[in-house]
């Protein structure tokens, strides 16, 4: 096929380059089960949407994936620098990839300082494809590389493709008369066209993005594809290494359906509003404060006005919180969410919440501390707090979600809980969920349960902490209600009355519905089932939240090898599962590998006593497959 | 203000709620109370449609004693809250009562954004210049060398003046009275809950315990009329015993001064005419202070702009029913059929 | 003696009046180990002041006293109301005592509210004293009572003195013209004779304090010292009801030394003063924000301008928290106090002064939740919240008062920690230690163990977080000092330059550097021994804060009924005492009493694996030292 | 300010730290760093004795780009913490440097309440409009309509004004400079340090990112001659490209309005002479907007009270190593024997 119409090309055009690519360079195609590319380079480059293209056209051809931006923690750092440097990678594969990856097939670097911070998670003998153009002196200065990694033995032992990528692009482009930093930009394109050529995918999502977006400067998209196609040619015709070949990596059998990617942000706002739907809301008010990793939720809630979505930018975390009290208070569905910092802000006002028993979803996306500490990096370490960090017994529910897609359904189901209990409820997330994303299966929405919220309209009988004999949980009766007016507040309310009361009894009996209420929802969520492995036996693996990838692909590893290990991911923190005492007693030992110092496991032997052993990672990463596998195989053996 | 509907207005008493009022004997609040139930009825306002909205403090428990919904929230936060149910349903009336500590001390920041942001709120700051529930330390709006338990040498920070707070933060109403003076208080609260957009209004209110008679060296009815001016939209800014003294500007400069008519030639017409739409004027004005210059009452600045939640309604341009399934669907998509 | 002449009394005039009152009315006083009396009334009737006047008159008798105060919610109630009620109990005796009394033994109750509001609180057979002329139909009415008590059998299980102490008051009063509205403030002193003389006290500490109380005014002194005198007077002469006699309650036999009574309130501000000069800081910034029950830290701390101390009432306690850092990075002692609601804004800030590494204190006046609950009362809810109540891992001290005087030896402990360590320490006590009263042997605070500081001078190989070996420590090293320029902050820090570092490796060590430094303190404190009873044995009850008054005297109790049960209290709460889990491991039951939903049960729970059986009120009240006892034997002998 | 002693002063560069700079290039907070480094070197100022205390943002990195002692707080504290330190050690020199949304949005009632108080503290606001850090949601200071991630339909709104907000709650040194006008920064902030009390300084500072240009309308250099008043103490209001134009008292009014000189009869002396003690002259100054009015720089407003720390050291009486035993064993105590 010609550069020039790319169009021609389809859903099956990877095996139509495939053949091309066997008569042209006579060498066939070798088969992958799975593979994980890293691009990096400067902000500047285009990484993001390079990462993107190539995720998605892989998705496009059938493969399940998973991928994972890595910004740089400067706004916009000088070019060239390493801590500048912005990487997007794919991992994508014919089996179920859950994860973004362990270490890198191949990393394509677009400057020294990009080679010089990602090439320690290439594997040995993996691939390494670099813009010589780029590793001026300068740009090795600006990396501090002593001398050029590329004349020295650093990349002994990997398969080094140097390729001036700047002049085959310039070349490429030359007829669309863009001056040559015009040109240089469409770098990008020409790597993702030899990528593609690769492992055998499409460009056709990527040409009709390219003219979407360049819409109204078509010699601008022209000569993008113009990139692109040339990247393929590349690879296609001889020029290449004869050592290099191109890949095939079949379609996964994955579930069939109609297919979006979603980043855990997006599934989160989904889930959001559908969950008020679900319960008959009309609207959601979400007040927030912007902070890294919560801010896109913000965001994203913002371009949701049609969907019943209120956005209110607050002063801080305490209005933003305050804020959506007070909306529940008057019938919405207040939602606010933050991370690190913003979270203890908002601990006073949670405990308002608690006491007056209203509805409120706090979603907490966690990222690494104490303080300030690594904004842009993952963490688990805020679970104690979500449980135990306000002031007085204070109970309430506590969920996670475990993948990008799965927030969508914990969303919903923070929905359910909140308003059908009459109570806050935090969704914990982490900085690696709210930014990867993963294909998923569009649910047919209309299809999924409801669970409407009744308001209170009845006076006879009335007063605001009546309780329900079911659920325990109070009236939701909202201001607007004619004979339904009343008093809520922080002091302790009479059990009887709902009126201000410093009796002592009362106050003991109020701190005990308070805590049944919450102990009681146990009934209404599903017992805990073991993720994968049988409910006994020597050794379970108990995880919650975004080490759902890893640990689950650890234990399948560890399975494959006969190794009898049950992986156990919780979702609900608080309350536990009914049986999941029941359930943990019939192993001889449990492993919880946990981003923080061992806080989930603590819960665990307290409120079990049994002899659950941490596995901790403390480093703003999520835990690799590997490393799971391995904590296994060392506890089996031993 | 919203709502409010004229079909047989309730009473006064009809906004009483059936707890037991517990502030000290004696204390300005019992009257503040009086005042705002009567303006409630005389504006026609609805129990069901009212909300009040309170942080923590002597003050912040007023609406326990309301018939009207009710939300006694958190020390500083009540503005917070109120937004947050204005947000839900800006059909509601919303009221916020604060104290100078919970409004101006712990809350001082979002009383600035309510004003800023011009949220339809009526905010009434009970200020008693001092902590009462606390047991009586020094506030924000104490007078400098004020001797309280948590300064036993005497305070040593300069009072904030509430007035001149919110017209620096961009407040379009702001208004002043006195506890005790129901004839005047009435009439401002009205104009504060007809006001759209948020309204501040200051009520000098005696803390008879902690810090009494902190404003008698103008509300005492012996001082009171050469020390008060009460200002009224379009009427000269006259004042004293016998409407003999006013304000003009310093000729040729851009502050006040107090003069008597008659002395030196100065008339009715020399005098200032109050223009509450006038903010230079609203700022020199909530500064005089006694004895050189009398207190200002009354509504002293009000020009409305459109409230800030009616403007968030007019960005959602209605529709809020959208079909979910569709969202998701939008954007990129594939069909993965079986194999 | 006569009413004119009390100063002839003195320090054994009780033996005096008790002669006296043998003649007087034949009957002979009788012997009495310990006792309990309330006095309670209107906010208005002076009732603080007359029970704290009992309280030294019997510490000055040599009893052993604890007393607690109960004032009402509401600032000024109106006259007459049950929720104006004011109270104050003083229990005293020969023996030692430790809480201010389960039940009373005499109840002086100024009007029918007050009668209501405390009758429950009197023993069956327990006297109680009233004055008739306050039982009139509308203080009866206010006090909700259908018919008068005095009249219906109410008081039938009592021992019960009906006296018009108003009438008598005026009378005794009468020579000095008062108006009978000022001669009823006398009312108070009156009945303080009357039990000053029932216990043989003497009147003559009163008697110097009213003259100098009321030195401007000397005809208020003789009037309230004739009120005062009639009391007395008509004790011992023969107008008392025939069945009713005088007491004797002999010293008890207490530590020799200098004595005085202290709050938790005044101990707290003395320890603090006591432990900046300890080590050699000049000053304390203390940053406070009013709430109760932590004010009068703050009263009291403005009153010690002479002792270093400077106050700061910032705007809220966010800016408190802060401001106390500030000041500690400047080289101050920063010290912040409050309860409740405020502790919880302070999270944030405090997880930076964790991050950063600067010593801080925060004082914990904990109060009955959640959110503003009933800021009266007291509770012990925050104890997890100290532990976890922040963002990320972040380790810091926590440790807390057992009795009002114990608050000066760990507020003392609280300042070596933070300095030596460089960290923030949690200084938890309540509503009830912080009000609470005993008498205390003043120490030679010269001879107290000093631990100085020494901020860092010299700039030879310094980094902010260089660590000292012993201590894991960073040297404090303070603005104003040549050559030691540096920033420090919330990010997370590189461990051997102490710049920001976004490292994977370093976050992890620093994670493990943080948690390790705070562990190893359990080498700095001593071993946890019990209170009572033997190191191993059939069941521990095991405590912290407030509860040590009635859990040590519960156990006392069941031992000198022959149960092996031991005491055990726990001052450290992080980290524990190193010997902990092997005392612990002794026991083969331990009982866990706590105000709170059983949250140091919990962490022992977790920590050791240990069954310790959780053993909670909630009641915003003190245990009772007979729930205790009870508890004991039930668990004993089941 | 505080003991800036002259004694061979030391050179700006000896004020840059050895962290290197990160900020995205072209951002106006480099202008900003070196404009400080520049005061700092003239004042005379000590590296030892200097401390930068931020909060969190993009301007709030600054303390790490100094050679001085620095403190990288928590968001929207910063105000707090300096006001510790200077409790602790009145002797330091203590600069807050804040953003629009440390210092206006989390942080304004702490900005607020130091400059209520007076600490002697140097606040410098670095006002780009926009949060940068967090990637550019809009800020309390971002015009109506602002489009961001956080307002895809423009931001609602209303902006609040840093200069009217400090003067209002009572600031005693209020100025405003730019970024970029090195000549005019570095006086200004001469004068903030000597200014005994809080100085408040609002810097128009461009964040290239996420709101470049935001100034433009009055910074460039094509309309800035047009579209700034530079005021100074004492000398008449006067700009335009050939001091042409001035400021007036509108007759008989408490408003200012620009008048064109030679245009009937207009002279220099007709026009407003700059008066930094003026609070009502700095307020009408700060609220003057383009295009109708030129936009004011320079001390605004500068009329010096005691400051906070000053009169805390002065309540303290000198004496603070009172004798600890005899405080224990004042008021009642009572000795008890062997037995
Ligand atoms: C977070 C928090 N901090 C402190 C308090 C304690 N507190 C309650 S009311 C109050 C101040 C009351 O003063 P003001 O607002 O002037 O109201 P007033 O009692 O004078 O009417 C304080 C400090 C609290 N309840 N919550
Ligand atoms: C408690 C808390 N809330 C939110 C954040 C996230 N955050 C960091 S900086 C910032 C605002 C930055 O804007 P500005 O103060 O104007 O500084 P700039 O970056 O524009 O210089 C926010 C919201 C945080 N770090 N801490
Ligand atoms: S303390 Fe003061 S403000 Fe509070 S109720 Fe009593 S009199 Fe009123
Ligand atoms: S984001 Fe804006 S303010 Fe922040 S560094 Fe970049 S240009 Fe400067
Ligand atoms: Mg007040
Ligand atoms: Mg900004």
């Amino acid at each position: 096929m010609s550069a020039n119409s790319p169009d021609d090309g389809g859903a099956n055009e990877g095996a139509a380059g495939l053949n091309a690519s066997r008569l042209a360079r006579g060498k066939p195609r070798e088969l992958r089960d799975a593979t994980v590319i890293r691009f990096a380079g400067d902000s500047g480059d285009g990484i993001q949407l390079t990462g993107s293209q190539f995720a998605m056209e892989s998705a496009l051809a059938g493969s399940d994936v998973a991928t994972y931006p890595d910004y740089p923690a400067e706004i916009r750092a000088p070019a060239g620098t390493t801590y500048g440097v912005s990487a997007f990678q794919v991992h994508f594969g014919s089996i179920d990839i859950r994860t973004s990856g362990d270490e890198l097939d191949v990393l394509v670097a677009f400057n020294p300082a990009a080679l010089k911070v990602n090439l320690q998670d290439l594997r040995i003998g993996g691939m390494v494809i670099v813009d010589e153009s780029s590793f001026t002196d300068r740009n090795l200065k600006k990396a501090d590389y002593e001398s050029s990694p590329l004349d020295d033995n650093t990349l002994a032992p990997y398969q080094i493709i140097k390729l001036d990528v700047t002049r085959l692009t310039e070349e490429a482009v030359k007829e669309f008369g863009l001056s040559s930093k015009e040109a240089r930009r469409s770098r990008n394109l020409w790597a993702l066209g030899l990528m593609l050529w690769m492992y055998g995918r499409s460009r056709k999502a990527t040409v009709e993005w390219l003219r979407q977006k360049f819409a109204t400067k078509p010699e601008i998209a022209d000569a993008n594809i113009a990139a692109l196609n040339a990247g393929h040619v590349f690879g296609e015709t001889a020029e290449m290494p004869s050592d290099v070949v191109g890949y095939t990596v079949n379609a996964a059998d994955v579930e069939p359906g109609l297919y979006r990617t979603v980043t855990g942000t997006d599934a989160t706002a989904f889930g959001l509003v559908a969950g008020a739907r679900a319960a008959g809301l009309g609207r959601i008010m979400f007040g927030s404060y912007p902070i890294t990793p919560a801010s896109p939720l913000l965001h994203a809630m913002a371009g949701l006005a049609d969907y019943g979505v209120v956005t209110f930018q607050a002063e801080d975390e305490i209005a933003a919180i305050c804020s959506a009290i007070g909306a529940s208070y008057a019938g919405a569905l207040g939602v606010t969410a933050s991370s690190g910092a913003g979270v203890a802000l908002k601990t006073e006002a949670a405990g308002l919440a608690v006491g007056a028993e209203l509805p409120l979803i706090i979603v907490n996306a966690q990222r690494a501390g104490p303080s300030t500490g690594m904004p842009t990096k993952a963490e688990q370490a805020d679970l104690l707090q979500a449980l135990h960090g306000r002031h007085g017994d204070s109970p309430l529910v506590v969920i996670a979600g475990a993948s990008p897609a799965d927030c969508f359904d914990v969303a919903r189901e923070a929905v359910r809980l909140a308003t059908r209990y009459m109570t806050p409820v935090i969704l914990m997330t982490d900085a690696y969920l709210m930014n990867a994303a993963e294909p998923w299966v569009i649910p047919d929405v209309e299809a999924l349960p409801t669970f409407p919220v009744t308001f209170r309209t009845d006076p006879e009988g009335f007063h605001p902490f009546l309780r329900d004999p079911d659920t325990l949980a109070r009236p939701w009766a909202i201001p607007g209600t004619p004979g339904l007016e009343h008093r809520i507040g922080g002091l302790e309310r009479d059990y009887s009355t709902g009126n201000i009361s410093y009796d002592a009894e009362n106050h003991a009996r109020m701190t005990e519905v308070r805590a049944v209420k919450i102990a009681e929802i146990a009934k209404d969520i599903p017992l805990q089932l073991p993720e994968l492995g049988n409910d006994s036996g020597p050794l379970a693996v108990v995880g919650w939240g975004s080490t759902y990838g890893p640990i689950f692909q650890g234990v399948r590893r560890a399975r494959d090898e006969g190794y009898d290990v049950a992986h156990i991911h919780l979702r609900y923190l608080s309350p536990f599962p009914r049986n999941l005492a029941e359930l943990l007693g019939g192993y001889e030992k449990i492993l919880v590998p946990e981003m923080n110092d061992g806080q989930l496991v603590s819960l665990l032997r307290s409120e079990y006593l049994i002899p659950g052993e941490p596995f901790t990672k403390v480093k703003g990463q999520p835990f690799k497959i590997a490393e799971i596998y391995e904590a296994i195989r060392f506890r089996m053996e031993k | 203000m919203a709502t409010a509907t004229t079909d047989t207005p309730l009473k006064p008493a009809a906004f009483e709620s059936d707890q037991e009022v517990r502030w000290c004997p004696g204390c300005g609040d019992y009257a503040i109370l009086k005042g705002i139930q009567k303006t409630l009825a005389e504006v026609g306002a609805k129990t069901e449609n009212t909300v009040f909205v309170s942080g923590i403090g002597c003050a912040s428990r007023f609406p326990y004693y309301m018939s009207t919904y009710g939300f006694h929230t958190i020390h500083g936060r009540a503005p917070a809250f109120a937004t947050g149910i204005k947000l839900a349903n800006p059909e509601l009336d919303v009221w916020v009562v604060s104290g100078d500590g919970d409004g101006l001390s712990i809350g001082g920041n979002h009383t600035l954004h309510a004003l800023r942001r011009n949220v339809n709120l009526q905010i009434c700051l009970f200020n008693n210049e001092i902590y009462g529930l606390t047991k009586g330390q020094y506030s924000p709006t104490s007078r400098q060398g004020t001797l309280s338990p948590s300064s036993p040498k005497g305070s040593v920070e300069r009072p904030l003046s509430a007035c001149s707070f919110a017209l620096g933060v961009g407040a379009r109403f702001v208004a002043r009275t006195v506890d005790t003076m129901l004839k005047h208080l009435v009439p401002v609260l009205k104009r504060a809950y007809q006001h759209e957009g948020a309204s501040f209004t200051e009520i000098f209110q005696n803390c008879i315990v902690f810090n009494d008679r902190a404003f008698s060296d103008f509300t005492d009815k012996s001082v009171a009329a050469e020390r008060q001016v009460l200002v009224e939209h379009g009427k000269p800014l006259v004042f004293g015993k016998d409407n003999d003294k006013g304000l003009r500007i310093k000729p040729g400069t851009l502050h006040l001064e107090a003069v008597t008519l008659g002395q030196n030639g100065t008339t009715v017409d020399d005098l200032l005419v109050h223009n509450e739409t006038d903010k230079a004027l609203a700022q020199l004005l909530v500064a005089m202070e006694p004895p050189d210059m009398p207190v200002a009452l009354g509504v002293i600045y009000c020009d409305p702009a459109p409230a800030y939640e009616a403007e968030v309604e007019s960005r959602l341009e209605g529709a809020s029913d959208g079909d979910i399934g569709e969202l998701l669907r939008r954007g990129r998509t594939w069909e993965i059929g079986n194999r």
